[in-house]
């Protein structure tokens, strides 16, 4: 059924929160990607099968809900039983029984599944009382989770395509345009350009047609907030862009994905399928006139592409190589048209907006930032995951409170923001509010919310050189400062992890560094630099500790170290196994020796010693 | 030869734009695991775009691979996660278990061997996907024997 | 003020001045240029001298695919854009009366560009058989 | 419109860029991936310049002037230190690529440099990645090369390095390249580039050789010029001139009496 005026679509939307809520007790399985891939489906499908067979008074087949991710991926499978609000986490299909049996049919708490501080060692049954979720504020993840992605009545249920109806029937696009401005929103893709000066610009350039496309390449390694929303709430992505098309009088959006997330690419397009057919994309969306469309374009793997005339260059079919950007995207972008780019977060959030209002936004965070980030947190961390909070919070508070700080009781030692562009903050500026300009004054960036929180296990130098590595194989090859400039310095650092870098070396690095930065065409290389830049401004003692001393503190960098086997051996033969130069050797139950020479420092036998017998010096 | 006429039915789903040429290229590389040589000049043909955007399009993405890949795709992630908590030594263990370098083929036409910059499943780090199952915190003495044994 | 460039042969003796002239003015990195005119006999004592038609549709024109040449409004001639030339030599084949020439010497493509509105080997020309008169 | 450019105030054209703006000043700056021919790309960043306004409060950027349009107001400075440093380390960055290239190893002597102060690329040749050659086969329509792969590895190249099939051996590209990278040669009538062979057309009247067969067909169907005059070679062509117009004023002799 078309859905061609917006009373219908009040009156649907009736409908829909009935079916919604008509489960007095609901189940819902996180089928995010890391859930899925510990098993989730199949206890999706144990759920279906046990609750059909059991017959229970308030639980039904249709009381089983896949949701989409939940953002505790550390935990997964995720289970969530509301009302009641039971988190259980790590659950196997051989669990699912005892679920339906004890919490289910009797709502007796399984304490084995039951999530536990991993600090206090407290357990919690209710997931809004865990502060990994407490601390949380979700408007861009608000239905991440709790609907299902693939459903666009549960969309509808929990007001999805409100704010468009709103829009359509009592704004101006003028007035959409000045209440994403008063909200103070800024682009959340990493450079924090404000949303509305950006739709203000594009809609005020004459031209034939106007494009609205929003950034899904997610490319930063350690992010997946975006691919997280495209693929557990699509239709708030859509809202965003249908109301930004409105706004800047645009025909045409296209959602642009990686192609490393399949199931993003998927949900999408069915959601764009479903929304097409319910007439809220196409022509004469909601019986008002407005006409957009949007096409999936999936990416083939190119960071480079996450800049703007990359993206566009590749939307078109090309080669992602940008072009120089004096003459700005929104007023020349795709086909040379006026465009309006924003990523995934940004459009996500545009419908909440609009339906509470640009103060209620900018009440929430700082004066300059408002409104709440998504952050991903991943590396050395307890709670790896998704995490929505207010700009402002501090470092401190996102990785000990919320994220349970450093796992095997090891040391924080440096956290990556912003990703590959971004740079590496030490534990002295930990207490630095989250917004986007403290982040950049800082010497790093917001970037797309990636957050690498990273110990004492982890030296700063390599870092840097796996960061360069990345970007110089990642480095479209257009402009001579990126291709031959982060090669370069590429190779010193790479002269540094092997101990044989000199001093001079780190002051032709930092000099090529600048110019890498001014030189470059786009801003890959003019921000390639970064993660050198800010190990270096911070961590300086150790990159001095690898030319002077030849030590690696951090006990990473091969050349530098050795691997030797201390008294806690027990002999269980593990090391040898796995040492892929045979460099170990040892019989059963006694202490196994390792070979200097042979040993190539690869830190396998470290890795799968469980009785912490391998010292690194 | 390769199945002319799949390529085309590929093809000729498309709108016949140069703008289709990644998505074309894409599902080619999805049917046959690589791109064929004939494909590229069927694409190029088709869409009408010099042969010459067709291949640097192919050699430009990530995504794309112009030489045949083995019956199953290893893929061992190198996101920033995934690399701090290990991934090299993963990547290692599968080099020498496999006898092959990312980007290569084993000689029986069984594995092929990648690196990916990121996956977003870096919860699970390292990761390492199978095809298109992904598994996760892969410890380094149990990544050969995961591809070997599935 | 519209100026033709007029070639009498009959007045031709083949002295060959407007060739020194030409190459004399073409001179670059104090290299005299190749000619852009030849005197050229037709039966044994008979001069023609041959030089750019300047035609109305021309081949050369055509055949450019970097809008190197242009006609210059002013003078009429047809001028090569040194900056936009890249030496592939189309106009030279295409041309049909073989005055689009290649200059081994400075290594580019040059034809006449009837110097500017002052053609040199008209000034030279002894016997008048070259001249470039104002017609209007 | 007016600019300020070291110092000078000059006019400019609307829409017009800011190098040749500069150029025409005297002032020399180097570039290599520019030629008239193409459209600008912004490749090579040696053409960087330093630009602010009045109303900029002191604030100062760097652009490649290539590609930077002219505004009102405009201030440039084109040799500032910072602008030295820039082209001087891209020049050294070069010279680590492209150590036999005496293209590069002049412009880096005259910026102070006599050899890179960094490891000497081993698979690097004279190629610059100007993106020239590529540039102006597109413009001609042809697009029969282009860059492939991409970042440190990229280079220039036939699809599948092989024979190009929409090549037409005008040799555009090698002409055009600042380096002379490009390997071409003619022998027997025949040219090979990019290893592919063409024919060569040969005068009918004397056996001269100017173009390939292929790039005369081109030019007859792309620009419509009479394909015949692709047969004969410019001199033979002058002769016929000669030719003709003796005979003309021999007719018109005749007529007279």
């Amino acid at each position: 059924m078309r859905i061609d005026s917006i009373d219908k679509l009040s009156r649907w939307r009736e409908e829909c929160r009935r079916t919604f809520t008509a489960p007095q007790r609901k189940v819902f399985v996180c089928l995010g990607e890391a859930c899925l891939a510990n098993g989730a489906e199949e206890v999706f499908h144990e759920f279906q099968k046990l609750v059909a067979e059991r017959k229970l008074s308030d639980v039904t087949v249709e009381s089983v809900t896949k949701t989409g991710c939940h953002g505790f991926c550390s935990l997964g499978p995720l289970v969530i039983i509301e009302p009641d609000g039971t988190f259980y986490t790590k659950v196997g299909k051989a669990d699912v029984a005892k679920i339906v049996d004890k919490t289910l049919a009797a709502r007796e708490v399984i304490d084995r599944l039951v999530y536990v501080d991993a600090g206090t060692k407290e357990k919690k049954v209710d997931y809004h009382t865990i502060p990994f979720y407490a601390r949380q504020q979700r408007i861009s993840l608000r239905n991440c989770g709790a609907i299902d992605p693939h459903k666009l009545v549960d969309y509808i249920a929990v007001g999805g395509y409100g704010a468009l109806a709103k829009v359509l029937a009592t704004m101006t696009p003028q007035q959409v345009i000045d209440e994403i401005t008063n909200s103070r929103l800024r682009g959340r893709g990493g450079a924090g350009f404000p949303t509305g000066r950006k739709w203000a610009t594009c809609a005020q350039i004459e031209a034939d047609i106007r494009y609205v496309i929003c950034n899904g390449d997610e490319g930063d390694p350690g992010a997946f907030s975006d691919r997280t929303t495209m693929g557990s709430d699509p239709h708030s992505v859509l809202e965003g862009m249908i109301i930004c098309a409105y706004a800047v009088g645009s025909p045409q959006g296209y959602i642009y994905v990686r192609e490393e997330y399949p199931l993003a690419v998927v949900t999408l397009q069915k959601a764009v399928d479903q929304a097409r057919e319910r007439g809220l994309l196409g022509q004469n969306i909601l019986g008002s006139g407005l006409s957009f469309d949007i096409k999936i374009s999936r990416g083939g793997g190119a960071f480079v592409c996450g800049e703007s005339s990359a993206l566009m260059k590749s939307v078109a079919g090309d080669v992602g190589e940008p072009r120089a950007k004096y003459i700005r995207s929104v007023i020349k972008g795709l086909h040379d048209k006026p465009t309006v780019l924003n990523n995934v977060e940004t459009f996500a959030t545009i419908p909440v907006i609009i339906e509470r209002g640009a103060d209620w936004f900018a009440a929430i965070g700082t004066k300059k930032s408002t409104g709440t980030k998504v952050f991903s947190l991943a590396g050395k961390i307890t709670n790896t995951g998704l995490v929505e909070v207010p700009m402002g919070i501090t470092l401190r508070e996102i990785i000990f409170d919320i994220g349970g700080g450093i796992p095997d009781g090891r040391k924080f030692k440096a956290v990556q923001t912003g990703g590959p562009s971004g740079g590496c903050l030490p534990e002295n500026k930990i207490d630095l509010p989250v917004d986007f300009d403290t982040l950049t004054e800082a010497g790093s960036m917001m970037g797309s919310g990636g957050m690498v929180i990273m110990d004492d296990r982890t030296c700063m130098v390599e870092v840097a050189r796996y960061f360069l590595s990345f970007l110089a194989s990642e480095s479209c090859g257009k402009c001579v400062p990126c291709r031959e400039g982060l090669y370069q310095l590429l190779q010193y650092c790479i002269k540094i992890c092997d101990g044989v870098g000199t001093e001079a070396d780190l002051a032709q690095m930092e000099q090529m560094a600048k110019v890498i930065q001014i030189g470059s065409l786009c801003g890959l290389g003019q921000s390639g630099p970064n993660p050198f830049l800010s190990t270096l401004m911070y961590f300086r003692d150790e990159y001095l500790a690898h030319i002077r001393d030849k030590k690696c503190p951090g006990g990473v960098c091969r050349k530098l170290i050795t691997y030797t086997i201390n008294d806690e051996c027990t002999g269980c033969m593990a090391c040898i196994s796995v040492c892929p130069v045979i460099a170990i050797t040892g019989e059963k139950k006694k202490k196994h020796i390792i070979d200097q020479a042979l040993c190539s420092r690869c830190g396998s036998c470290y890795a799968v010693c469980k009785f912490d017998a391998i010292d690194i010096k | 030869m390769h199945d002319l006429t799949k390529i085309q039915e590929i093809i000729d789903r498309a709108p016949r734009s140069s703008g289709s040429l990644i998505a074309v290229l894409q599902d080619i590389q999805r049917e046959f695991h690589y791109l064929p040589c004939e494909a590229l000049t069927a694409t190029a043909k088709a869409l009408d775009v010099p042969l010459s955007k067709v291949y640097s399009v192919s050699t430009f993405y990530n995504a794309f691979s112009l030489t045949p890949r083995g019956e199953r795709v290893v893929r061992i992630c190198q996101g920033t996660a995934c690399h701090i908590r290990g991934a090299d030594l993963v990547q290692e263990q599968l080099e020498s278990g496999l006898g092959i370098k990312p980007g290569q083929t084993t000689a029986d036409m069984k594995f092929t061997l990648e690196v990916v910059n990121c996956l977003g499943v870096c919860a699970m780090a390292p990761v390492v996907v199978i095809d298109d199952k992904i598994h996760g915190n892969v410890r380094c003495d149990k990544a050969v024997k995961l591809v070997k044994k599935d | 003020m519209t100026y033709r460039y007029v070639v009498n042969p009959d007045l031709c003796t083949g002295c060959r001045t407007c060739e020194l002239a030409c190459a004399f003015t073409h001179t670059q990195n104090q290299k005299p240029g190749r000619s852009r005119i030849y005197p050229i006999a037709y039966r044994p004592d008979k001069f023609v001298p041959v030089t750019c038609l300047q035609c109305d549709d021309a081949a050369c024109v055509k055949s450019c695919l970097f809008e190197a040449l242009k006609r210059n409004p002013t003078t009429g001639a047809i001028e090569l854009d040194k900056q936009r030339c890249v030496n592939c030599r189309a106009c030279v084949a295409a041309c049909p009366f073989g005055c689009a020439l290649i200059d081994d010497i400075h290594d580019e493509v040059v034809k006449c560009d009837l110097c500017g509105g002052s053609p040199a080997c008209a000034q030279f020309c002894p016997t008048k058989a070259l001249i470039y008169r104002r017609i209007a | 419109m007016h600019l300020t450019i070291n110092g000078k105030v000059i006019k400019a054209a609307e829409g017009e860029m800011l190098l040749p703006a500069i150029r025409r000043q005297g002032i020399e700056i180097p570039a290599l991936c520019d030629h008239a021919a193409v459209e600008p790309c912004g490749a090579c960043r040696l053409c960087m310049v330093e630009i602010t306004r009045q109303d900029w409060n002191g604030w100062r950027r760097h652009v490649t002037s290539c590609l930077y349009p002219v505004e009102e107001g405009l201030i440039v400075s084109t040799h500032t230190p910072q602008v030295l440093e820039i082209r001087r380390t891209i020049l050294d960055l070069y010279l680590a690529r492209c150590p036999n290239s005496d293209v590069i190893q002049k412009m880096a002597e005259e910026y102070g440099l006599t050899k890179t102060s960094y490891e000497i690329i081993p698979e690097g040749d004279n190629c610059i990645m100007c993106y020239a050659c590529t540039r102006i086969c597109e413009m001609l329509g042809k697009s029969a090369i282009s860059a492939v792969q991409r970042g440190h590895k990229k280079v220039i190249s036939a699809p599948f390095g092989k024979e190009p099939p929409d090549c037409i051996g005008c040799l555009s590209c090698a002409f055009i390249c600042p380096t002379d990278v490009i390997e071409w040669r003619d022998q027997n009538g025949t040219r090979t580039i990019w290893s592919r062979t063409f024919e060569l057309i040969s005068c009918t009247a004397c056996g001269k050789q100017i173009l390939t067969r292929d790039f005369a067909d081109y030019l007859a169907a792309k620009r419509a010029v009479p394909r015949e005059y692709f047969e004969t070679c410019d001199d033979c062509k002058r002769v016929e001139l000669s030719r003709k117009m003796g005979g003309l004023v021999d007719l018109a002799k005749e007529v007279a009496l």
